[in-house]
């Protein structure tokens, strides 16, 4: 199959919706270039630099019958259109009792790796989980991209495309047919027994590497990709736990109520899962800091296939002890 | 008063009846909020009804208009149904919102009434957005955006003016300057008395009017949609008016203007201004006024009725419209 | 002792501080009227309604040597102050390599109960406790409060006050004499042995209320308030659950990626504390919607000690198995 | 040009001297980027030096600024260490925030440079609070914002020159209007091609001035602080200029703008013509300048040498700093 880079993947992804449906627009602070030259200056805009008012524009836009996709760029820029986001975007539909749909695409890139230092490196998605009222996703290869995207431009909310950096230029597999993936469904990226890393975007990828390390000590890996965010497919994720009994979960963000927070309690607190959780849960995840500039510090900050393999033996270690009670 | 040429009586009486059905509609609000039948929080607009009445008898149905906290009068002046007003303020299934959203949050899609906001500034952005889709539907229609004193100093307000003002997009951009932002003197927060005089940094129209003057309003605004109309881009027009009761109805909340400074505006009422001169061209006698004032009543009792009539959500339906099908 | 409100407290303990260090000075949209009324319109400011600019004024002039206050009201009007928080006042200490302090108190109230909508009923405080750099709180008592603000205008870093809307007008007890609450210290409000309930602000009321009605069928509830949310004071939690071997966690926030999310983590994530765990961890929050403004819905929407005592009976079933492995 | 009256020929040849700084610092900081030794990404102010420079001349060491994420030229100007800068880029311990900023964030409160900010407009609100700060401090000081023509379309800017107007703060404004955000002109972002146009807005001077005439900046600057010392408040000042260099380093990167455009712009380079005056005046020969070139030379390598002496920071060290004691 023709190979395409992750970000090749949403690009196509986004062209295709585009040449289907005319009531798509694309608002970023430079216009993409491949875009730009297909659909012309009216439906690939220029912005200001007004992160705040192009994505209020979406709203309004999206409210009126139109579909727009708002690219931020760095996830660190749409803080300034916050207000938007939490108050507007995510509460508009349910406080004005579903009178009408708001189908936007957010796009936004996170992560580290870039040595760009904390104002353009975070991957403070959980912030976005914990808003009722938006969906979004993560990502780990170019097939997931655009079946990803696909699917959220036809989705009538909004809905966050959270893009690594790191993996913007890593290429996999596209097929060129019309294909989608639905929100909310994770993927089994590598099938095993004894324990499961649920990780994302370019941890899925340490994770693999991870498990094909342990597997010939005999270690048998389970690497669950939940794709999609919110809504998060808990079952795939107890489903796993409850097979291997250990669970490890890998993230480039923070753990801090993160989303590795969020995956320890949905298993914690299922009790068919945690009867079977034979030791604690780990996060495998960046330190809580700003990320740093210099690559010595950077790269203590993130975790990584290291980690993630010494993460697997500690869960592997404990043991459940007989029931205290 | 300005003189209302070309105007129909008939058309004439329509605004005062609508200027006068926003009035009652809140002191009925007022009353019902204070006997505990109205929850959370309510904004009057009483004071300030030329203002809304002026502008939307400029507008067309297809026309969109968004609101703010303080949002009764531009729903009705709209042509809001009182019936599902009452019913939302009420907290009832029957209401704009099925009772999720109450008084802050009244919008009705139908009428292109995109909504009151309870973020200041907050939906400055989202009706430029259908400025952009009126231009890109190519259909001639316009978009007001509703915003007050205290509103004009946050950052939407310019990043929306430039972007409506490069775009030439279809807006009216009415800032209803009644001299505070809750407890908060314009004057004591604003360089300039005047917010109109920002309007040259975007090269656009700035023009200042007796926001009790609905005459002087209607001119202003159907010159601004003319304007807007024919391609020609954004106007600002700020309406200088004021409110009579307290920032919000709550019971004992202070109110920190000058009696006097209240009365004088209170004489300067608006409705009175137009009963005046409409008696004086002799298009209405007391009689005229009173069955007006009648229907209103009676349109109003029924809207009460309507909404005590009407069930109260079920509680399960707390769940519903978080994300749209 | 002399009794304050909740929100007493915390103006008495601004008060005493600005009296001792003439450094500090307040900014909000409406100034306090007791604190201008002792310390004038130059320490006391009304800002224009600027959430983002006076967020960002209060990092200058503490970069500068000032100890600034800045108090967004409604917590939901600081997501326009979002870049400023998150992008500066987080990461500049730490990315200019600690070269000044940055000693700011931001307040913000939170929660529900005042049937006030979605735009101003909102518990995000895991939002920014994912932000590294950031220290915050949330108390239950009036006692909590003044020690805790008192604490927090010493500090040298940003730390956020968040307050619940609900207490704001309930008394306690307040001594009159200067002292302070670190930081990162848990407080048993309530010793028991049998389940662990780790609640914040009214839920910590609300948990007293169901471990009295539980304490008459013999169940002994220990409640935990952590008071700080970052730091957490995770040993508290850890040392209470191991002794009790059962967790609920109460919060007036939704669950997802959540301050609950946070300590289901911090507990099952630590082998001393998981080896004790009995029961799964069980979540007590508000459900994971918009909050809706008619009374019927709100309250269905949020926690009580009703659901509490619910979640208490859960866990109390639950019994771990015997070691699956 | 720009006359030069009453500047001792020793500060003209020390404003040269500066600007040249800027030039060669950058031209060695992008050879070294892309020879991998500087990290992550580098925008270069060259063309454009006459604005830092002219402005900062008018300055006081304890005035204080605020820079962009064009930052190298502000900090020059304003006095910073070529040695610790340059260890800053090479990711140093002995760097400005000890490897943690990178190019983007260097600041040096210590000569009152309050930061690069890597978010557009971030800074503005900010040097705000220090431009507050200096007037509670009442000792004359001034502060001084930078930054660019894209910065002005957002939020920020209008909500501080609003503050900034109504509380006569003692601030420049300073636009670096180089007709470009990144790929985007401002001719396509922007109403108006002044955005000094704004400051009538606000009742504050605005003016427009030749940036690259790097007296006439002063002269405007001298102005604007004189005005700003002496309680009349902010000033814009908006300076047209142009960057030669693409907007970053990175390899490969496409620069959308024309060739002639930028040659044309070359031929009014800033450092060539001060040099031009110098000489014509009889205050600046061959050897003159050689020596001045030789000198900055000596000083840069100087500042590589101590970099690549300097160690990289521990790993470890990425922890610290996350908060001041
Ligand atoms: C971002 C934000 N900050 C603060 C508030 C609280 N608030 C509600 S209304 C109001 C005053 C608004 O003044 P103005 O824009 O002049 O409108 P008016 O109430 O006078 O109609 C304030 C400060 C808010 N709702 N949103
Ligand atoms: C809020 C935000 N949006 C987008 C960016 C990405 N970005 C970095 S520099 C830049 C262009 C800035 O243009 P201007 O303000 O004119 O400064 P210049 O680069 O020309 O000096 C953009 C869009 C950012 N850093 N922050
Ligand atoms: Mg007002
Ligand atoms: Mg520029």
């Amino acid at each position: 199959m023709r190979e395409l880079t992750y970000n090749e993947a949403a690009v196509e992804a986004v062209a295709e919706e585009m040449r289907h449906d005319p009531k798509i627009f694309y608002m970023s602070t430079d216009a993409i270039g491949p875009l730009l030259k297909e659909f012309g200056a009216e439906r690939v805009r220029s912005t200001p630099i007004t992160e705040a008012a192009f994505t209020g524009i979406a709203i309004g836009a999206a409210g009126c019958g139109f579909r727009p996709i708002a690219d931020w760029r760095q996830v660190t820029f749409c803080f300034v259109a916050m207000d938007q986001i939490v108050n507007q975007a995510a509460k508009i539909h349910y406080m004005f009792g579903g009178q009408v749909t708001f189908p936007i695409l957010f796009r936004a890139a996170v992560g580290g790796g870039g040595l760009v230092a904390a104002q353009h490196s975070q991957s403070p998605y959980s912030m976005f989980m914990n808003v009722a009222g938006l969906k979004m996703f993560l990502p780990s290869t170019p097939y997931d991209m655009k079946g990803l995207i696909k699917t959220a431009i036809r989705d009538n909310n909004p809905v966050i495309s959270f893009e690594s950096s790191r993996l913007m230029t890593r290429k996999g597999p596209v097929p060129e047919d019309d294909y989608t993936i639905p929100l909310g469904k994770a993927d089994i990226k590598r099938e095993g027994s004894d324990v499961t890393v649920v990780a994302l975007a370019w941890l899925v990828h340490e994770a693999l590497a991870a498990a094909e390390q342990l597997a010939q000590e005999g270690i048998s890996v389970e690497v669950v990709d939940p794709r999609t965010l919110v809504p998060l497919d808990q079952q795939a994720i107890r489903n796993s736990v409850q097979k291997t009994g250990r669970l490890v979960i890998a993230d480039e963000a923070g753990p801090t109520a993160g989303f590795s927070a969020e995956v320890a309690a949905v298993v914690t607190e299922d009790p068919a899962t945690f009867a079977r959780l034979k030791a604690p849960v780990k996060r495998v995840c960046a330190l809580q800091v700003p990320i740093p500039y210099s690559p010595v510090l950077e790269n203590h900050v993130f975790p990584d296939r290291k980690r993630i393999v010494d993460g697997i033996r500690e869960v592997l270690q404990e043991r459940r002890p007989a029931d205290a009670a | 008063m300005s003189l209302s040429p070309n105007l129909p009586p008939d058309k004439q009486r329509e605004m005062l009846r609508r200027m006068l059905t926003i009035r009652r509609f809140e002191e009925r609000a007022s009353t019902d909020y204070l006997a505990g039948k109205i929850y959370g929080v309510v904004h009057c607009y009483i004071g300030e009804e030329a203002v809304a009445v002026g502008v939307c008898s400029a507008l067309d149905r297809g026309d969109r208009i968004i609101s703010t906290h303080r949002g009764h009068g531009h729903c009705i002046a709209k042509g809001a149904d009182l019936n599902r007003m009452m019913a939302e303020l009420y907290g009832r299934q029957t209401g704009y919102c099925k009772g999720k959203g109450g008084s802050m949050h009244i919008a009705d899609f139908g009428i292109g009434m995109l909504g009151a906001n309870g973020i200041v500034a907050g939906g400055i952005a989202i009706v430029t957005g259908a400025g952009l889709a009126a231009q890109m539907e190519g259909k001639g229609g316009v978009a007001v955006s509703f915003f007050g004193d205290g509103a004009s100093n946050a950052g939407p307000f310019h990043e929306c003016l430039n972007i409506a003002a490069t775009w030439k997009l279809p807006m009216l951009y009415i800032c209803e300057n009644n001299l505070y932002a809750a407890q908060t003197s314009a004057a004591s927060t604003h360089a300039l008395s005047d917010v109109a005089a920002r309007a040259a940094g975007y090269g656009i129209p700035g023009v200042v009017v007796d926001g009790n003057d609905v005459f002087a309003v209607r001119q202003a605004a159907n010159a601004a949609v003319d304007r807007a109309r024919s391609g020609g881009g954004p106007s600002l027009i700020e309406c200088k008016t004021y409110r009579w009761r307290a920032h919000t109805e709550r019971r004992g909340q202070p109110d920190l203007r000058e009696a006097g400074e209240i009365e004088a505006w209170k004489r300067k009422d608006p409705i009175a201004l137009l009963e005046r001169q409409l008696r004086d061209q002799g298009e209405l006698d007391d009689a005229g006024l009173q069955t007006m004032e009648r229907e209103i009543m009676t349109a109003l009792e029924a809207a009460v009725a309507f909404a005590e009539a009407s069930p109260f959500p079920l509680p399960e339906q707390a769940t519903d419209d978080v994300f749209a099908a």
